[in-house]
């Protein structure tokens, strides 16, 4: 299975005649491109698509990244062309958006335990970095000049990087031999610099923090926030949330929790939820209820923007869609099925499984194989690998979550693909995948000389 | 499972029966689902949300009716946020669940589709821009230009400070967001006057100094202008060591001069206007640079290299860069981006090809001067504002105070820009063109 | 190839660049494509149709403007032509193009997909039917119910006569087509009288005889009633040898007697109730049958086999009946059929499941009857006329004349059936029963 | 690649409980389907998708089928929910569906050369038992009973059916040694008995029929009609119009020449074009156009109805919105695209092209090779092979139509996977394919014992 560039299926150059239009010396002279026609296209297309595992061809067990089913309505809810307006629309002509943004603010807030919510940042690292520049705010509203963050070593890249971009020190929290965060530590590490603890609840081997009561009390004593990393939040719905844990700030991953698309890599969404006291400093604006109806405003002492407009609209009424189909029950259900997932998975895999009680994920490790092999032997048989290497805390992780999406049947073949890979020969995982259309593609090489358009690829190629 | 009236009860998208359930406890030796949670007695929530499940049909009937209490306005607006006409083709085939519901191209060897489609978005940009470097996205021109600023920053942590100059005329929203991504980096930020719309390059030249990391400059500027002196200004960048960034878009690139023939360092801007539609702000960030800053550059790379049949194949590359491996070291925190707005456009430029998108921009160009033209013809309006060439969009004066007559032309079905007391601001492009006689004629009866 | 503007000259959907086009000529030995055009002076066309090319976006427009045009009517209609709430998996899935634009899989190994989705929809009618044999489809009930006839027909030539049966409340297109089918085949039509609604069991025992080929029966008849005595029906028809074909759909089959089990030979009716939606009366017709007629079946089948890897898989099969081997022996002329709905029509019943089936089909008895109730409450207004249990739809007569009333009521944004001078038929399904409330208010103004 | 049966992934028998809807013995006892969820479905059908082959995923050159791209903007037109009404709205309530209809009338009628069209037929072959109604109507209101339709043998066996269901002997007429219409065993054909004539043209091995002006006045001055099958349109567009040559009646096969796509079977529709003497046999309703706006009307001596309403309306807004983005200048290059195509194509391949000079079409012979081993083989180098031993007339036929979708790369393809495959051993052509997901599927045992459903499923299969 090989499909041509486009490049290679036709090259047209163009000269810009752009005269009555705009002097020469402003236009560009010429613009070379593909020009084919639409059969030709959708060919193209369609063929690169069935060189695209995606989670509607099969199980995607991505541990901490949440792949579950994305129904399929949401897709035609927003399509709808009476929601496609300019965020410059006024707010009396665009009512029944700013409906739909405040009813998401408020599932939202109700879902996690906060007071405000703002639904501006595109993805959850931006909701991350929002949430830290609030926190942030909020200090120096305070006169209260801190200027670290904790950070538990197997957090997500991301929080690291979000605390830096706001200008922050990280410290990095070992986790103690439970899989849990290591109170000693913590105490170590807290002082009247810790602007906040971030943390993910369940963490990221699907272990609920059970201490997170004294945590809380802990970070606040010291003056400090306590930040919710949502990408664990599919665990807990309707059976815990962040805000009566003592959370202040945390963000949402709506594809992980809400079930809209990820797309290859985004659109996301990463609103952001409050406490009451930090609420007059979200990104704006905000929507609120009036008596003359929904209305957009600025918050009091708001951070300003994270985005250049209101995020990625399309993405947050997918997740509207979700929350208003499932309600209560389903949200909950969920959770419950996600966790019964994981745990009867774990169950049916040879690997062991160091830490627990864990809940919608649980890393197993490879042991003396090299998981990331293991991982590519997992394609040989049909599925898509579990997370590999990561967290460090459990060596040769295979960070594995199911959702709630895969039946018996799925987890079990899941379970097969898991063991038979484990026990292949170092050969043969060494050379896997073989049974896929491209086979053991080397990293090394493609870093080592980037090549990074068809521009930059010669004849040969 | 279902009940009794055949809803499914629970989560309509698990699958579980219950006898699947009941052999799945039994295999972990659990006695039900719910005592599988390790939550602590003082933090579980007894409360309820109060969100009724809805079935489909009905729910699908509820938002739509929710969005019908959206007036049904002509839109005449720009500034940043445009859409020109997405062919089915693009809808049709990027709504493929393939491309919609896969992840990260992770492990590429079941990922070659997309990481295609998005080698070849960025081939796209670079014969765009000139510049040899395309990252697959960011989240929007906003994030885009702020993580140019601070690519500059690192790049010049030699230069004696962290200045970037941005002009008088910005989006309010770009300039926003650039202040949060530099407050972190401790940097600062330097406004440079226009000059009838567009730079006063003499006053910027007099602003560089050795503490500018980095120009920023736009064409076409958020008021539709083309800036007629991108060669100087990225020279007068140059000259004092600090990046040219060159802000603009998708469309506009196909026509006006290549970045990399004026200078420019960094390209950014908006490219969802192709392949996305008017999506209430929402958008796909152009990331174009250098060669030499390629180790700096933030967010995802799609490179080539060969498979063990010596194929050639793709996958992301360069990770190095990123959050996952280098921590708080990485280039930016962008994980999640927009690719699939990527494939999109990329789409969209792929069925347009180089004619026709030459076409659309040309029209660009033309459409506004002519709708310019009639509405000066209107007493009590003056358009354009500016002596100068425009793209897409144009500034209007109004006698009459302008947020009366935005108001109006609200009332009678039309969406323009209100500026300030005597200016508004119009966009018009293939999508809303059909319509101009008519805003033409509302104009006319409320200027 | 493009025009100046941009427009692709020609067809939009030929792919030809002027050089490969050049290149083939070349090959082929010819100055230019029209010159391989073998058609003599006299009957060349010189003249134009005078259809302007338009391009996709301004068509799409145009289109839609058109179709505004209708107006937006909340409809109660039924007689034949039923839609239920299609889900978005439905028309996603569907649309996806290996589907869509897929050809007849005269190829089936490298159509599994496509015959794996007849089979099962084949086997879902085998289900609701009890019927071993269901072909994949016809075009309608009224094509179904006409290959029926001359099924019956063939297998019977030992009877004296050519004679069907059917009841006096039947659709006028199921009897006009049946009228054309048969009038080839030299077979005549009779008609057998309904007493409150249902058949007049009585009287078809009269009517019965060695000349007929076969009864037809409705169950729900076109009136909506649900036929108590199919039983009956059944033994009289076998009773003098004829076959005994009923008449049903989809959703009904779910709720209502096992044809089997009452003696149906055939049954036909429309499956496109579930998957279609509202299409103008375009349908899906069932047809299904009992094993001995098998090589009589019109109309494609699919069964399985084995490949050479001793692995299931599935192919169309007992061709031989079919006209591209049998020619004019074959059983029917049909050929192109309705496969494509006939996908939609499985997935809507797969994402319904037994259950939600059979509470869609309980809540059409439900919904009627009460409709029917909330109407006869209203003075000038007698609902149900007969005195019979319905599905979805019923007879309501008026005191007021009956065409008045459909006129005023569509005055109101509601379309019924009007039947004569003073009676008007409803029907309420998942689609509608929203608007119940609205409709009965407005029956209250107009009755 | 293999997908198990829905009903092999679940089977859910529920019982029928009708208390207080209706009496027990109305109802069933109990329904047994699959009972799955969504997310299991999606996954379900995606797969089986991808086990299809289609236009859009490679060329599909069946020849007298005309498999072309099939524009998606088409597919959005149609799902336009103003277009969703009831057949018994009135008409004036729905004049913008019958603004369509009339205006697709026009056109067809235009491109045929025709008086009046109908568009109730649901398919080519009802199109063609509708226009054999008509002309049997027109005989017997003349009080011309004629009992023959004259039909080339290499005609459509749609076109005997149609013939033989309308009442009619079939006599078949065979071809000259140019394979075109043996004038001389169509002289002796004709007779009072001879109710019409039907041709295709350009005829199925893409030749054009020469002496159709001749063969119309021979059936013309025996009192027959000329019956046009229009299978072959494509060829055509803008060049010659059967109504020129003399037709009387034809049909059109909207997806053969206008692109509908054809779904894996159907749904297809069959206009029926006729001069003005027919009109008034046409089917009910028609669509007019009066000071008052669009209205259905009954030809004054209609046959009725051919479809239980008023035929595939969703196929006809596709045509609609084909023919009228293409206009003239479109209609007119499709079909010199399709003749250039086939032609060059033609000029590739090595087997022996025995007739010419052809169209949009081509029957190569296979010569001493099997044709359908041929073909089987030719899925093992990733194209839809031609149709295969049809028509008689040529030997071993492979009967090419390549369309004007393709371009020049893909026909280049075509002739390699054609040249290989003739070329291959009989052994390999004999064994093919065995490339493709399913191999060689045996036809015989599947008709020795149908197994039509999963009912009649062992449980060992």
């Amino acid at each position: 299975v090989y499909e041509p560039l486009l490049s290679e299926k036709d090259s047209t150059t163009v000269e810009v005649d752009s005269e009555g239009v705009l002097p020469d010396d402003l236009t560009r002279d010429e613009l070379t491109l593909p020009g084919l026609s639409e059969p030709q296209l959708a060919r193209h297309y369609t063929r690169l698509s069935q060189m695209n595992y995606s989670v509607e061809t099969g199980p995607y067990p991505l541990g901490s990244c949440t792949m579950k089913y994305n129904p399929s309505f949401t897709e035609d809810v927003a399509a709808d062309p009476n929601a496609a307006v300019h965020p410059d629309r006024s707010g009396r002509s665009i009512q029944g958006s700013l409906g739909l943004l405040h009813g998401l603010q408020n599932y939202l807030a109700d879902i996690g335990g906060m007071d405000a919510v703002t639904l501006q940042p595109p993805a959850g690292a931006a909701g991350e970095f929002t949430g830290i520049l609030v926190a942030k705010a909020y200090h120096e509203s305070r006169g209260d000049d801190r200027s670290e963050i904790i950070i538990p070593a197997s957090a997500h890249g991301t929080n690291f990087a979000s605390a830096a971009m706001a200008g922050y020190d990280v410290v990095e929290l070992p986790s103690d031999e439970d899989g849990r965060v290591d109170m000693e530590a913590l105490e170590a590490a807290i002082s009247e610099e810790t602007a906040a603890l971030m943390l993910t609840n369940p963490n990221t081997i699907g272990l609920f923090e059970r201490d997170i009561v004294e945590i809380a009390e802990m970070v606040h004593d010291a003056g400090g926030l306590l930040y919710y990393d949502g990408a664990n939040l599919n665990a807990l719905l309707g059976r815990a949330r962040p805000g009566d844990m003592g959370f202040d700030i945390m963000h949402y991953n709506v594809h992980k929790t809400f079930a809209t698309p990820h797309g290859g890599g985004g659109p996301g969404a990463g609103p952001v939820g409050v406490v009451d006291e930090l609420a007059e400093f979200l990104p704006s604006p905000m929507v609120r209820e009036t008596d003359a109806g929904y209305e957009l405003y600025d918050p009091e002492s708001s951070i300003g923007k994270v985005h250049g407009f209101a995020g990625n609209w399309l993405v947050l009424v997918k997740a509207y869609a979700y929350i208003a189909r499932l309600g209560d029950e389903g949200l909950a259900d969920a959770s419950a099925k996600a966790v019964l997932n994981a745990n009867y998975l774990a169950s049916q895999v040879d690997l062991e499984v160091p830490y627990g009680p864990f809940h919608h994920e649980f890393a197993a490790t490879a042991g003396d194989r090299d998981a990331a092999d293991v991982a590519k032997r997992m394609l040989d048989y049909g599925v898509h690998p579990p997370t590999t290497k990561w967290p460090e805390m459990v060596s040769e992780a295979m960070l594995t979550e199911p959702t709630e999406v895969e039946d018996k049947a799925s987890l079990d073949d899941l379970a097969r693909a898991f063991n038979e890979a484990y026990a292949d020969s170092d050969e043969e995982i060494e050379s896997a995948p073989s049974k896929t259309s491209a086979r053991r593609i080397d990293q090394v090489s493609a870093a080592r000389n980037p090549r990074l358009s068809w521009q930059a690829l010669g004849d040969d190629e | 499972m279902t009940a009794g009236n055949g809803r499914r009860v629970g989560s309509p998208y698990a699958p579980h029966t219950d006898a699947d359930e009941a052999a799945m406890l039994d295999a972990i030796g659990a006695e039900s689902a719910e005592a599988l949670f390790d939550i602590p007695e003082e933090v579980r929530f007894d409360g309820e949300f109060g969100i009724e499940p809805t079935d489909e049909q009905e729910l699908r009937q509820s938002i739509a009716d929710l969005f019908a209490q959206n007036d049904d306005l002509v839109e005449f607006l720009g500034r940043g946020h445009h859409a020109h006409y997405v062919p089915s083709l693009v809808s049709d085939l990027s709504r493929r669940s393939e491309f919609l519901t896969s992840y990260t191209q992770y492990q590429p060897e079941i990922t070659q589709g997309f990481l295609q489609v998005l080698f070849e978005y960025q081939s796209m940009l670079v014969e765009l821009t000139g510049l040899p470097v395309a990252n697959c996205s960011m989240y929007d021109a906003a994030t885009g230009l702020a993580e140019a600023a601070l690519l500059a920053n690192r790049l010049r942590r030699g230069a004696s400070g962290h200045r970037v100059l941005v002009p008088e005329h910005i989006h309010d929203g770009r300039l926003g967001v650039l202040e949060n991504y530099l407050d972190g980096a401790e940097m600062e930020i330097g406004e440079y006057p226009m000059d009838d719309g567009a730079v006063d390059v003499d006053a910027l030249a007099d602003l560089v100094d050795d503490e500018t990391v980095m120009v920023y400059a736009e064409s076409p500027t958020v008021r539709g202008v083309i800036e007629e002196n991108l060669s100087e200004i990225g020279a007068i960048a140059h000259d004092n060591e600090a990046l040219f960034c060159l802000g603009s878009d998708v469309v506009a690139l196909a026509l006006l001069e290549e970045p990399a023939s004026v200078g420019a360092d960094v390209v950014v801007g908006e490219a969802g206007a192709l392949g996305l539609g008017t999506a209430y702000g929402m958008g796909l960030g152009i990331f174009a640079t250098r060669e030499k800053f390629l180790r700096q550059v933030p967010g995802r790379l799609v490179g080539v290299s060969e498979d063990a049949a010596d194929m050639r194949a793709f996958t992301l590359t360069l990770q190095t860069r990123e959050q996952h491996i280098r921590k708080e070291r990485a280039t930016s925190n962008i994980c999640t981006n927009q690719a699939w707005v990527a494939l999109r456009t990329a789409m969209h430029i792929a069925w347009l090809g180089p004619d026709r998108l030459v076409n659309l921009a040309t029209d660009a160009v033309t459409d506004a001067r002519d709708l310019a033209e009639r509405l000066d013809d209107i007493s009590g309006i003056q358009a354009p504002v500016y002596d100068r060439h425009h793209f897409r969009e144009f500034v209007a004066h109004t006698d009459q105070p302008a947020p009366a007559i935005v108001e109006d032309l609200e009332d009678r079905g039309f969406a323009v820009h209100l500026l300030d007391d005597h200016h508004l601001q119009v966009c018009v492009s293939d999508v809303n063109a059909h319509a101009a006689d008519d805003l033409v004629a509302a104009f006319e009866e409320v200027a």
